[in-house]
């Protein structure tokens, strides 16, 4: 497989790519000299602020997460790579506030690793802030092993909901348990039907067999599932679905959102298809799709595949799902 | 020679740089089984940091080089190898201030304040098939022979051999942390790409300073 | 290429795809049992409404365009298929009001054959109407044969402002002089690297050679353009830009608008790269780019490529650009 | 047999039906050469809706019948070729209004109503390479055999050759309409499909006819 792709340098990728992020999401972010991506209108410096770290390449996260009712800061890395400390710690020092900073960090060991850095050295400069961890990839590990489960698209809920309670002039431990209650409830699942390439080095991420899929690919191609026959879109969505509702231990008369994350080169057609098929399996089951989300949010190049996320809703979460927002990838009036 | 200087340890610092960079397909290489296959380029990028770091050096002193290295190798979008390498030097240059030379027990501690640094920023611990598997016994041995009071020569070699001796290893173990974890028996037979760089650190150290001694 | 799709029975592909659509986006559109997709909150009778055609395959479009400030109705037909002239005659009648339909119809031999039988019956029994096509596609004919320019994404925007004119309740006459100004002042050039699969048939969908890309690629898959050695992103903006400026005649001080639609496996990462360099393109002649949207708008199921629009702006057409609009593929505040 | 009545228009959309089912793949191929194709896919379907509009065959009134085969045809979500055919035969119904039998300057009238009605959707004549080039010489050979009073089985005959040469015809144009126009010389040495269909309505319009004569 030869890289298919147009892009210019490899060494300026990255730096390219936020550029034309920022031009074409104006009213929305800014790209600042340091390379953070920031709000294009600040929030009011009462209130909670976000921020978060994580490699690019997977656009349009996690950059296309900042906006208001969402992130204040996503801080990118290099290609599937995290950003360094002192980005981070940059970060940090910019959001700085007495309201506190809730800091989402996806488990994966680069930003992990990056953000306890970077949070070590601001908490001795005394910035106010709380981590959350979002870790919902059944496949890496089980529930009773939350360190070795990865962070994939589950972060997307958890910034809205958290997002919209900062908006709301919530406290920064409110915020923060609402962002650990979303993430409590959820969990994800990745499936992968065809291969992609490192946009810089031009190698393949994840070879797949002719007429198979993988099940519990991660964020960048990582194996770590079973191969299997390539199925229909209602197999597919069944085994999917089948899995998540045991990790979360949904129940007749449950409440839950379905988010359906194309990985790259899988049509919103084949996201529909899925969507279709869930709603029908939940109503068998006396569980209610009360909310829903099909498209690309954090994509693993031109890989084909998807993630399903499902997690619980209350009445509050719903409302704060409700509430408006207006982030490049997601916008609510 | 028993004490490093400032000038032997801008010396075992281009040994690094030269041994790791090298080992770059290879790193990556070893990388793509179980992870994303990025670890040569990012050790590279951090050795091009450390060379610009090297070739920054305003005050002759021990500590403020290794933060700058320290502060350089964080510095790298590159995932887990960055603070994990980074904040090893940082807190060897907080473990060096104020000392003009290190030698024996100085030495030791040094080193071995490195490895607490690091340590702290992961659970991983030995067996579990990252490169805390290399860094132990190589700090381990040169701490020992630091302590014994031989020469520079023979306690980097002896740091090195361990090192190289740990990332062998690590063939022999599953990954328990890192992505490669998430392949789990597949990862046997491999040796891990960051135990396999620390050996090539402490090689660089080795030669830096005999190439020079 | 052998298919990698998740998808059920070809044969009711097309009714799935439309059902989970109308689940996804359930705040937005429904789904009529004549198949038509609708706006959830149907538009006041005293304001225009604007219904189009189209065959399906090319999620989002048609249908994602439909909710407020933009289309009321849209008739999907099969994959690539425009629909019957019984269906598109149902639309019409469905929108059938006082103020009049705004009838916007891509130019492609099925839709424009469907359009005039479904608008000549329609005319018939008195349902008043006025139909814009839109064929600014630049590949396939100079702008003197008018006829024989493909409507390719340049739809979009020109729902987009006719769409926020009828919400405003300007009448059908301006709507439609709102819309076929844009309509004129725009041009359309699409650039393929990677083929694809039918999703019915199973069979390619133009093969691209391994290293080449192919600039004027039609909709789906037709040939037309010149094949040339893969470019840097850089290079082929250049190449696009300059064939789509020369075709609209943009001079210094025009104020114009770039639309980058994937085909559907190009990241959002190269559409930003592209993007990029439109902008430093456009400043050195002295131009504005006055707005931009990069995205997934109009595909061709997985290929590797994108379309640029670009378009002439005036004080009016910003107004309305900006105007909100609340559908599944563009959401505005 | 000299007049066309109800039951022999069965039989001949009979004929039909079988013929184009016949040439499915053969005329999705011809449209890959240009086009989408679908064109064997979208005729089938077609094909598909007529037979399930000579099955529901209620009112055994030509008319009625040919404007029913007329509306399935539109109800087709495929394309081009839907609209142009479906409109075809609602002209011919319209022209058949009242008609019990089609014969001699009826007959001829007839199609010729449905060849006016498909002209008026569309700019192509002859020479554009499309179902035109077919259709018009078929129609021409029904009418002017129909007006010297020949038999159904030579007027039929006399159409389907006509429609089968100006099939072959196209082989030696260039598109310039439907998609395939967009590859301009590039469609020279394949037959339209379009045109193909016509001929396949023809031959299976004469095949039907003949068969029950
Ligand atoms: N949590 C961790 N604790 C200790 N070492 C780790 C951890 N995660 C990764 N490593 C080390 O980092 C190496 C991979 O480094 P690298 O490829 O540069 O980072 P990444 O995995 O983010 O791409 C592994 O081989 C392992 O030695
Ligand atoms: N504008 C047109 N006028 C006359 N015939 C046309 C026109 N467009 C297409 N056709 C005919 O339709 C045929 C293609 O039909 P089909 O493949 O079913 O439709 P589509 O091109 O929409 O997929 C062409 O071979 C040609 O004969
Ligand atoms: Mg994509
Ligand atoms: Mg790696
Ligand atoms: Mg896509
Ligand atoms: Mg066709």
């Amino acid at each position: 497989m030869a890289m298919k792709k147009l892009i210019n340098d490899p060494d300026n990728l990255v730096q390219e790519l936020l550029e034309g992020f920022a031009l074409a999401h104006g009213e929305q972010v800014c790209l600042t000299d340091d390379r953070l991506v920031v709000r294009a209108r600040e929030k009011e410096q009462n209130k909670v602020a976000l921020v978060t770290l994580g490699g690019a390449g997977h656009e349009p996260a996690l950059s296309g997460f900042v906006g208001e009712g969402m992130l204040d800061i996503s801080v990118p890395g290099e290609i599937f790579a995290a950003p360094g400390p002192p980005k981070v710690l940059q970060a940090l020092k910019t959001a700085q506030r007495e309201a506190g900073i809730l800091f989402i960090v996806l488990n994966h060991a680069g930003d992990v690793l990056s953000a306890k850095v970077a949070g070590d050295m601001a908490a001795k400069e005394g910035i106010r802030f709380e981590q959350v961890l979002t870790h919902e990839d059944i496949s890496s590990a089980p529930r009773t092993d939350p360190d070795n489960r990865r962070g994939l698209v589950g972060c997307l809920p958890v910034i809205k909901v958290a997002g919209a309670a900062a908006e709301a002039g919530r406290s920064l431990e409110e915020c923060a348990a609402i962002a650990r209650r979303m993430e409590a409830g959820m969990a994800t699942l990745a499936v992968a039907v065809s291969g992609a390439t490192h946009p810089s080095t031009g190698e393949v991420i994840a070879e797949i067999e002719e007429g198979t899929m993988v099940v519990g690919m991660g964020q960048h191609g990582e194996a770590g599932g079973g191969t299997q026959p390539l199925k229909t879109a209602d197999e597919t969505a069944e085994i999917m679905l089948e899995a998540l509702l045991d990790d979360i231990d949904a129940k007749a008369g449950d409440e839950l959102f379905v988010l359906l994350n194309g990985a790259g080169a899988t049509t919103l057609m084949e996201l529909y298809l899925v969507l279709r098929r869930v709603n029908a399996l939940l109503k068998e089951r006396g569980i209610t799709l009360a909310r829903s989300l099909a498209g690309e949010y954090l994509t693993v190049q031109e890989m084909g595949g998807f993630q399903m996320c499902v997690g619980k809703l209350d009445e509050e979460l719903k409302a704060l799902w409700d509430a408006p927002c207006d982030a490049p990838a997601w916008t609510r009036s | 020679m028993k004490a490093l200087d400032y000038p032997s340890l801008i010396r075992a610092f281009e040994g690094v740089i030269a041994s790791v960079l090298e080992q770059k397909d290879h790193l990556s290489r070893l990388d793509s089984v179980g992870g994303d296959g990025d670890h040569g380029t990012t050790m590279a990028r951090a050795m091009g940091k450390v060379a610009d770091a090297l070739a920054a050096h305003g005050e002759e002193k021990i500590a403020v080089l290794l933060q700058e290295i320290g502060w350089a190798i964080l510095g790298v979008d590159g995932g887990a190898i960055g603070p994990l390498l980074g904040m090893m030097f940082l807190s060897m240059a907080e473990s060096a201030e104020g000392l003009e030379v290190l030698e024996g027990e100085q030495l030791a501690a040094v080193f071995e304040a490195g490895l607490s640094g690091l340590l702290a920023q992961t659970k991983a611990r030995k067996g579990d098939k990252t490169l805390v598997d290399a860094l132990v016994p190589a700090v381990e041995a040169l701490a020992a022979a630091a302590r014994a009071e031989e020469d520079l020569e023979a306690i980097f070699s002896a740091a090195a051999e361990a090192a190289t001796a740990g990332a062998e290893f690590t063939k022999t173990l599953q990954a328990r942390f890192g992505r490669a974890r998430h392949i789990g028996e597949e990862s046997i037979g491999s040796a891990d790409p960051g135990a396999s760089s620390i050996a090539f650190i402490f090689n660089g150290f080795k030669k830096g300073i005999s190439d020079h001694a």
